[in-house]
């Protein structure tokens, strides 16, 4: 069957593949230094003195640092959703596969770890370890563990309740046989999904910390950092404000986009829909 | 631990107002007094600290001297804005070689009516004196000289001291010696009782805490009749509010990069002041390859000090060369900025002879509640880089920075941070100090230099002391701020100087 | 519903509970002894002592937490070893900051959101429908607190119009106070209005394809009609199901907003409570946000059940 | 005979490109009984649908559908609702599902009251009430506090009739009223719609794949496939003489209730039903026909007068 | 034939309690099944019909062996119940896991029952008697039509080579002009191997023509067990006589022609 791709995957894959590009590119070059600091040609504007976006308060490259700064965005989204995805995912199949007591334990869990703000969450971390990056990563990591558990039970759940699922139990298919075999392939997409979204909800929780202090430490450039550090300026550099908040703004943007153009490719409603009409 | 190396120094650049000239303008103001229109008679100021508590023996933090310190409380001397010593609660005072003999106010009462006497001093000063009743403010150093503190009459005090001291009455005006009364110190921290011209009205907490004049005052009375000072922690937040009238006047300003905003329009009026406070990058000299005057001297060449200058105060600091700054509180300044010039090719040798030149990783400690540290970590990096020094950076806060740097292990190579206290050069005659800089022939020049009452002997004793100190290179000397202080262009006798550690207000009004 | 709210109360019960051990469990394992930061330099052994006595920190832990929860049951929240001042007052006095502004920041995603979304849903294949569900996804991808900035570069810096930052006290200027809060408050507002502005759309697409709408309107009614008597109410469900969770993020969203104005709330108390190792205060102000997420949740649970007489007969 | 009901010419229903009604042609004699029969996918829901002018976004109505002198095709969207809920009414296959969960019984049923006869609250109340025990409803005033989910499936769909007579219209459409529904309580539901459209003389469109029930209550069968009526006429001759290749093999594909199968075997349609737009082009069936030739490629009108059939090769 | 049954079901009872609605209120239960008695012989064809929630499906589910009796027991005398009774469902969209292909789903059983067969064999005959061409195993579900679907599950529910076929509304979401097909193919394959089968529906015209002997359930309860013929000529319980006159029937039939 063929079918459209929905227009919000094509521009979400386009934003996000451009954001994983310049964090690769990064890697290996930046147009300078981006920790080269060059007092004498500070608060220059585009193109002045050879800063192509200009230069922030202490002279450094502007689009290096934004260049560099996607490397640490990429790297927070990633660990995060891996520790979200490693913990979370299996919580919420057992919770979905044997129910009762452990569903119970896992859910109520959840609850309360689900009352806690993300970002408290990630000041209260901040303060009982060193903040710094991992301690963001973890924090946010943890603070997405319960809607990773509930999604996947949910889904789970779903899955459980299909009939196919029920041929397989008639013939004493075991816990771990459902789970591997049935579960997780049928809720892979909602994992895909839930996973794009946190994505970018990791991108906004690390430019937040980062901006309070509390999440990546100076000296490795970051897009929250850079943000909080122009805020003195934005009377003599106002794009200073700007540039690393557009970088931020189209990340976030790019992977709810593709979270929305996965789902939409995969909702079985949708392509009902489609085909009813 | 004799260190007086406290919170509130570090704040008074970080959180308090940084004042300049203020004397001249006060005399030059007097004529241009009301002509019809109503007198405005409350001043809003904005403070980017705001205290702990109320209580000038209670913490370290800046803004509670600053705030109440002969505003609110009094000590038996205050300090000019320049750093003299003027007579306060006491009127007058005999020195006879190691005895101070203070002669005090008669009229002097708290703000709850009850007379000042010799006592309270007594208290107070026995109170600070003594271990077991100590308060928390640690400035226990300040009484190390004295012996002992005698009533002589209800109207005079004799305090004893063990030698002769070039600054123990210096101290003497800083916040925890504020004179506090035994029946009120107890509540102190909420509800302030001193002997000041203004009286405490309320603390609205975050926000706003408001003085009122003391008209019972035993001296000139205040000419404002209210002072309000609003916290307001943004740099920005607090230059706009001057500029949408919601201040009066910025304590201090940070935002230095709005300063020419400010200088070019007639509604407000700059002051700059003297250099206060000596901003240097921390070396611990027991450190590993720090412990080799090789790298340490490599470390200091790698430094511009101009790139910090401009990269942080925009211009408005003065290079140091050692640990003193060119105001009139430390009168034995000397220049020793060409000891340890600016020159990373040099440093790059001296590296490569002390057998780094291949690399070598050192861990700085910036304070991220400064902003000047935080920067000049970034600077640092930037220049150390280029000598072939790596820099890993870990941030902490001034709370975890005393608990794990200043007192604790002290695991750290660099940091950075304002040693804003005034003559606070007897620290690198401690060898326990948190820079680990052992010299026992420069503790002794120390211990010399503060006996000699003699001005010519003693300041030449601490002129070699600061070449000593920077040839050495214990620490990174980079530069003293100059204080700045912004008010509404009708404000007359604003403190504009930061030697003393209070915004005083008294003979603050508006034109 | 009687029996029902009694149940919820005793879950809630629980997952405070829970979250207090939680939250205590944390706290203390913070390193660094508070003593020893309060005491700083003039730090002696037997002062240490005394201090530490005097906090109650020589009690074993299970005793602190006990005198901790029930303190906080009988109102009695502490009092802050840094600055000797009772938390209570203090956050009652910080919450005249937070309360004003998270509700201004409901206020203002209510009014964006509920018309905006209303019109993206029924629009939602038209261009102007369109246009709103992108500008409402750009919305969300905006970080609260650039959000801020922008607004404070645009109003404060460019135009002049308000202070970027600060706050006036009620007391002092209500005036004053109200334009203080009239920054953060949009810039909290706009971006939470952008995420509720997704949930009403999508809530009034769906409700637009029930049977129960085809039904309405073979009834005779117009497709507005149908839409005012019978979508709208069933498109509140899901939105309130949601305003719990968007109250939970505009608690956080308030914490940064409340840095990035300096205004002095709950959040700038906690991140420099934090700062200070002010651990009395840590703690009682997590556990506050955490109930207050707990309670509206029960709030929005039971509210939901009210207007749902499918879920409220059960 | 009195004029029609209703008449449709050439009714064409379009999703984007593709055609799900083909041009369908009929005609609702006044008072008639008429069942619509189809398998899913055959268009027999947006046949009806589009009379109503309740189609889908984006789903659009071609061609003419005339109602007492006007083609509604060409009224404006108010006069259509004006007729909708009064003069033509529907009721619909899943009876939880189109009744409004939120609202009470009662106020549903007085809606087409209130919107069309103007009656006031109390009013109409009433006029639910009566309307509610014509349905025969157990304990009416009660029910009309009900909300829908307290109510069984049977009885939501009293309502959903209810309301659908409240007007006393011209034309009830039924789509698949009974499908949702237990066998003993579809007996009960049908006997009750034909009961209310006897007594009133309203012109009956219903809608069913169950040729069964069509059997039971129409006297007149349409019968549907890819989009195209292949079949007319009255129930008897239809089913006794079926025309068309693929109403025969649907005859025949149901099980007799009434006597065992001599072989055990039920003869069968070879295939599936096509999904939209994937029906041959020419004769819709053609590809699962056991007559199919050369000329079925292309498609054959509807042919005769009292029984018309679109085939090819019909049956005599 | 074997002198007892295949499955003895005797007094069952089977209870569900509904989810607590708050944790003060007593948890409800609902019957689902109430002492029921059936056998079921080698090659028996046996129909359960009754309204929906009249217990059909969860007496499946407990021949099935998915969950015990709550009273009562069911014995099964054959060897292995695992693998002898299996199951097709109603809706084959819910019955087939989307992410595995025709060969992967058919093949499923013998894998977790551990039947050494040769796989591709095997396949190939079970395609070849539900009539899927073989080139269907590796192609996904979603990409078959509805009665293709069903094929695939009855296919998997042969692979273990079971004595037991238990169906629940196998054709009710098919098209009509495709149940023919699905019925037909049930027919046969009940013939072919000798199959015992139960089957469960609303339809009776379905049940008649698959089913010797017919089991009416109302409420949890069988309440009339006969063989398909008599029940039709003569039903005793007042609710198959209900049952019976409910059927909306074919007033008018093609009269039977001469096959081409």
């Amino acid at each position: 069957m063929r079918r459209r791709l929905p227009p919000s995957l094509l521009a979400g894959g386009v934003l996000v593949a451009l954001v994983v590009l310049v964090a690769v590119v990064a890697t290996i070059w930046t147009p300078r230094n981006p920790t080269q600091v060059d007092v004498v040609r500070r608060l220059s504007g585009i193109g002045q003195n050879g800063f192509l976006l200009g230069s922030d308060q202490l002279g450094r490259d502007e689009l290096s640092l934004l260049m560099a700064g996607a490397r640490t965005t990429l790297l927070v989204g990633v660990v995060t959703v891996v520790i979200a995805v490693a913990v979370g995912v299996p919580l919420g199949g057992l919770a979905a596969l044997f129910g009762g007591a452990l569903e119970e334990a896992v859910m109520r869990v959840s609850d309360v770890l689900l009352a806690f703000p993300a970002l408290v969450l990630a000041i209260l971390f901040a303060a009982v370890f060193r903040p710094g990056t991992v301690t963001a990563m973890a924090a946010i990591g943890i603070a997405f563990v319960p809607s990773f558990a509930r999604v996947v039970r949910g889904a789970g759940l779903q899955v459980m309740e299909q009939d196919y699922v029920t041929v397989a139990r008639g013939w004493g298919s075991g816990p771990l046989r459902l789970m591997v075999r049935h579960l997780l392939p049928n809720v892979g997409s909602v994992i895909i999904v839930q996973a794009t979204v946190a994505f970018a909800i990791a991108i906004l929780a690390e430019a937040s910390l980062s901006y309070l202090g509390l999440g990546t430490t100076p000296g490795t450039p970051s897009w929250g950092l850079m943000l909080a550090e122009a805020q003195t300026y934005l009377a003599q550099a106002p794009l200073l404000g700007v540039w690393p908040g557009l970088c931020i703004g189209l990340s976030v943007l790019g992977f709810s986009l593709l979270g929305d153009g996965i789902r939409d490719l995969l909702d079985p409603r949708l392509v009902e829909r489609m085909a009813q009409t | 631990m004799t260190a007086g190396f406290t919170r509130r120094e570090f704040l008074r650049w970080g959180g308090a107002g940084v004042a300049g000239l203020a004397a001249a303008e006060l005399v030059a103001a007097c004529g241009a007094e009301g002509t019809g229109r109503v007198r405005k008679d409350t001043l809003t100021v904005g403070i980017v600290q705001e205290p702990t508590s109320l209580d000038p023996t209670a913490d370290a933090t800046a803004s509670i001297a600053l705030l109440l310190r002969d505003n609110v409380y009094e000590g038996l001397v205050r300090l000019s804005p320049n750093g003299e010593v003027l007579p306060q609660l006491a009127t007058s005072w005999q020195r006879q070689d190691n005895v101070y003999t203070f002669h005090l106010t008669p009229e002097a009462r708290w703000h709850d009516g009850t007379p000042f006497t010799a006592q309270d001093v007594k208290f107070s000063f026995d109170r600070a004196m003594n271990p077991s009743t100590r308060p928390p403010n640690p400035h226990a150093d300040y009484w190390e000289p004295v012996q002992s503190v005698d009533v002589v009459d209800p109207h005079t005090i004799r305090v004893t001291l063990k030698e002769y001291s070039f600054n123990f009455l210096f101290h003497m005006g800083a916040g925890s010696a504020s004179i506090v009364s035994p029946r009120t110190i107890a509540t102190d921290a909420t509800h302030p009782i001193g002997t000041g011209p203004f009286r405490f009205q309320s603390w609205n907490h975050g926000a706003s805490l408001t003085l009122v004049r003391n008209d019972a005052y035993w001296g000139r009375k205040a000419r404002l009749r209210k002072v309000v000072f609003r916290f307001i922690t943004d740099p920005t937040a607090m230059n706009d509010a001057l500029l949408t009238g919601g201040l009066d006047a910025i304590g201090q300003v940070e935002g230095t990069q709005q300063l020419a905003a400010f200088k070019s329009n007639p509604r407000f009026r700059v002051m700059e002041g003297q250099p206060v406070g000596k901003v240097i990058v921390t070396i611990n000299n027991a450190s590993g390859p720090l412990r080799d005057l090789r790298v340490r001297r490599a470390l200091s060449r790698a430094v511009n000090r101009r790139s910090w200058i401009e990269g942080i105060w925009n211009g408005y600091a003065v290079p140091i060369g050692s640990h003193a700054c060119p105001n009139q509180g430390e009168p034995y300044y000397i220049d020793t900025t060409s000891i340890n010039p600016y020159d990373p090719a040099q440093a790059r040798q001296l590296l490569q002879a002390a057998g780094y030149g291949s690399g070598l990783t050192l861990r700085l400690a910036p304070i991220s509640d400064f902003a000047y540290s935080m920067q000049g970590a970034e600077i640092l990096q930037s220049e150390l880089q280029e000598v072939g020094v790596k820099v890993t950076q870990q941030p902490v806060r001034f709370a975890e920075w005393l608990a794990t740097i200043f007192t604790g292990p002290q695991n750290f190579d660099l940091t950075i941070v304002d040693h804003v206290e005034e003559r606070d050069i007897g620290n690198y005659g401690n060898p326990a100090y948190y820079w680990h800089y052992d010299n026992p022939t420069l503790a002794g020049w120390l211990r010399q230099a503060d006996a000699d009452p003699d001005q010519t002997s003693r300041n030449a004793l601490y002129a070699k002391i600061q070449r000593t100190i920077a040839e050495d290179a214990v620490n990174i000397f980079v530069a003293s701020p100059h204080s700045l202080a912004v008010t509404a262009a009708d404000v007359r006798g604003y403190p504009s100087g930061a030697v003393s550690p209070s915004l005083y207000l008294a003979d603050t009004y508006f034109a | 519903m009687g029996p029902l709210i009694l149940s919820r109360a005793a879950g809630l019960v629980v997952a405070l509970v829970a979250a207090s051990v939680l939250i205590f469990v944390v706290v203390n394992v913070l390193p660094g002894d508070p003593a020893s930061v309060i005491l700083g330099t003039a730090a002696t052994p037997g002062a240490l002592a005394q201090l530490r006595q005097q906090l109650g920190l020589d009690q074993p832990a299970w005793v602190r937490y006990l005198e901790w929860v029930g303190g906080m049951l009988h109102g009695d929240f502490g009092i802050s070893p840094i600055s000797r001042i009772p938390v209570g007052p203090e956050i009652l006095q910080k919450l005249t900051v937070s309360a004003p502004l998270a509700l201004g920041g409901t206020l203002v995603a209510l009014v964006v959101a509920i018309p905006l979304g209303a019109l993206a849903g029924i629009r939602h294949r038209r261009p102007s429908g369109v246009v709103i569900s992108a500008l409402s996804l750009g919305g969300m991808a905006v970080p609260a607190f650039w959000a801020g900035l922008l607004l404070i570069s645009l109003f404060a810096v460019r135009l002049q119009l308000v202070p970027s930052g600060g706050f006036v006290p009620w007391s002092q200027d209500p005036l004053g106070s109200l334009t203080s809060l009239a920054l953060p408050c949009l810039a909290l507002g706009l971006v939470q209005g952008a995420v509720l502005t997704r949930y009403v759309r999508s809530a009034v697409i769906d409700v637009q394809r029930q049977d129960f709408m085809r039904t309405a309107r073979a009834q005779g009614l117009s497709r507005w009609q149908a839409l005012v008597r019978h979508g709208f109410r069933n498109a509140a469900i899901p939105v309130v199901t949601v305003l719990g969770i968007q109250l939970t993020s505009l608690i956080v969203g308030a914490v940064v907003i409340e840095n990035v104005f300096d205004l002095p709330g709950l959040g700038l108390l906690l991140f420099q409570a934090v700062g200070n190792r002010d651990l009395v205060t840590v703690q009682d102000l997590v556990m506050l946000l955490t109930a207050a997420v707990l309670v509206v949740n029960l709030v929005v649970d039971l509210s939901y059940r009210l207007l749902d007489p499918r879920i409220r007969a059960r | 005979m009195s004029a029609p009901a209703l008449e449709v010419r050439g009714l064409q229903v379009l999703v984007g490109e593709t055609e799900a009604v083909r041009g369908v042609d009929f005609t609702l004699e006044q008072g008639a009984r008429t069942g619509l029969i189809g398998e899913s996918g055959s268009g027999k829901t947006l046949t009806a649908l589009a009379v109503m002018d309740l189609l889908p976004d984006g789903l659009v109505a071609r061609g003419e559908i005339w109602y007492r002198g006007r083609d509604l095709l060409r009224l404006s969207e108010r006069e259509r609702s004006r007729l909708r809920g009064d003069r033509l009414t529907m009721v619909f296959q899943e009876p939880l599902s189109a009744l409004d969960p939120l609202m009470r019984v009662g106020d549903q049923v007085a809606e087409p009251l209130r919107l069309h006869r103007r009656l006031s609250r109390t009013e109409a109340r009433a006029r639910a009430r009566e309307l509610l025990e014509r349905v025969q409803l157990p304990d009416p005033v009660e029910r009309l506090r009900a909300y829908p989910h307290q109510l069984s499936g049977g009885q939501r769909q009293r309502v959903m009739i209810a309301m659908a007579v409240a007007c006393s219209p011209d034309i009830l459409i039924a789509d698949e009223p009974t499908t949702a529904l237990d066998v003993t309580v579809q007996a009960e539901i049908l006997a009750l719609l034909e009961r209310l459209v006897r007594e009133e003389g309203t012109t009956l469109l219903l809608i069913t794949h169950d040729l069964a029930i069509v059997s039971q209550v129409c006297d007149q069968v349409l019968v549907m496939y890819g989009g195209r009526i292949v079949e007319a006429g009255p129930t008897a001759e239809v089913f006794s003489h079926p025309r068309h290749p693929y109403t025969l093999a649907l005859l025949e594909a149901i099980p007799p209730i009434d006597q065992q199968l001599p072989n055990g075997r039920l003869t069968q349609i070879p295939g599936a039903v096509p999904g939209l737009g994937e029906f041959p082009s020419g004769c819709p069936f053609r590809t699962r026909c056991l007559r199919e030739t050369s000329c079925c490629s292309t498609m054959p009108e509807m042919a005769g007068t009292s029984h018309p059939v679109a085939c090819w090769h019909p049956l005599s | 034939m074997s002198s007892s049954p295949l499955f003895e079901v005797r007094g069952v009872t089977k209870r569900y309690r509904l989810p607590r609605t708050s944790v003060f209120a007593r948890r409800r239960e609902i019957v689902a099944v109430s002492r029921v008695d059936l056998d079921l012989n080698d090659s028996d064809s046996l129909g359960l019909v009754g309204d929906s929630g009249a217990g059909k499906s969860t007496l499946l589910r407990l021949l099935l062996g998915l969950e015990p009796p709550d009273e009562g027991s069911i014995r099964y005398q054959g060897e292995w119940r695992r693998r002898e009774v299996q199951i097709v469902f109603q809706d084959p969209t819910r019955a087939l896991d989307p992410r595995m292909t025709v060969a992967e789903i058919v093949l499923e059983p013998l894998r977790v029952l551990r039947l050494r067969e040769p796989m591709s064999t095997r396949l190939s005959e079970l395609l070849d008697a539900v009539g899927l061409p073989r080139a269907a195993a590796d192609r996904y579900p979603h990409e078959f039509s509805g009665g293709q679907r069903q094929r695939i599950a009855i296919a998997r529910a042969l692979a273990p080579r079971p004595r037991v076929l238990l169906a629940d509304e196998p054709v009710s979401a098919l098209d009509v002009s495709v149940r023919a097909q699905i019925l037909n193919l049930l027919h046969d394959l009940r013939d072919l191997y000798g199959l015992a089968l139960v089957l469960v529906s609303h339809d009776l015209s379905v049940v008649r023509h698959l089913c010797d002997r017919i089991a009416v359930m109302h409420r949890g309860e069988v309440v009339e067990q006969q063989q398909t013929q008599s029940l039709f000529t003569a039903p005793t319980h007042p609710y198959t006589v209900r049952l019976l006159e409910a059927i909306p029937r074919l007033r008018w039939r093609p009269s039977p022609r001469p096959s081409e």
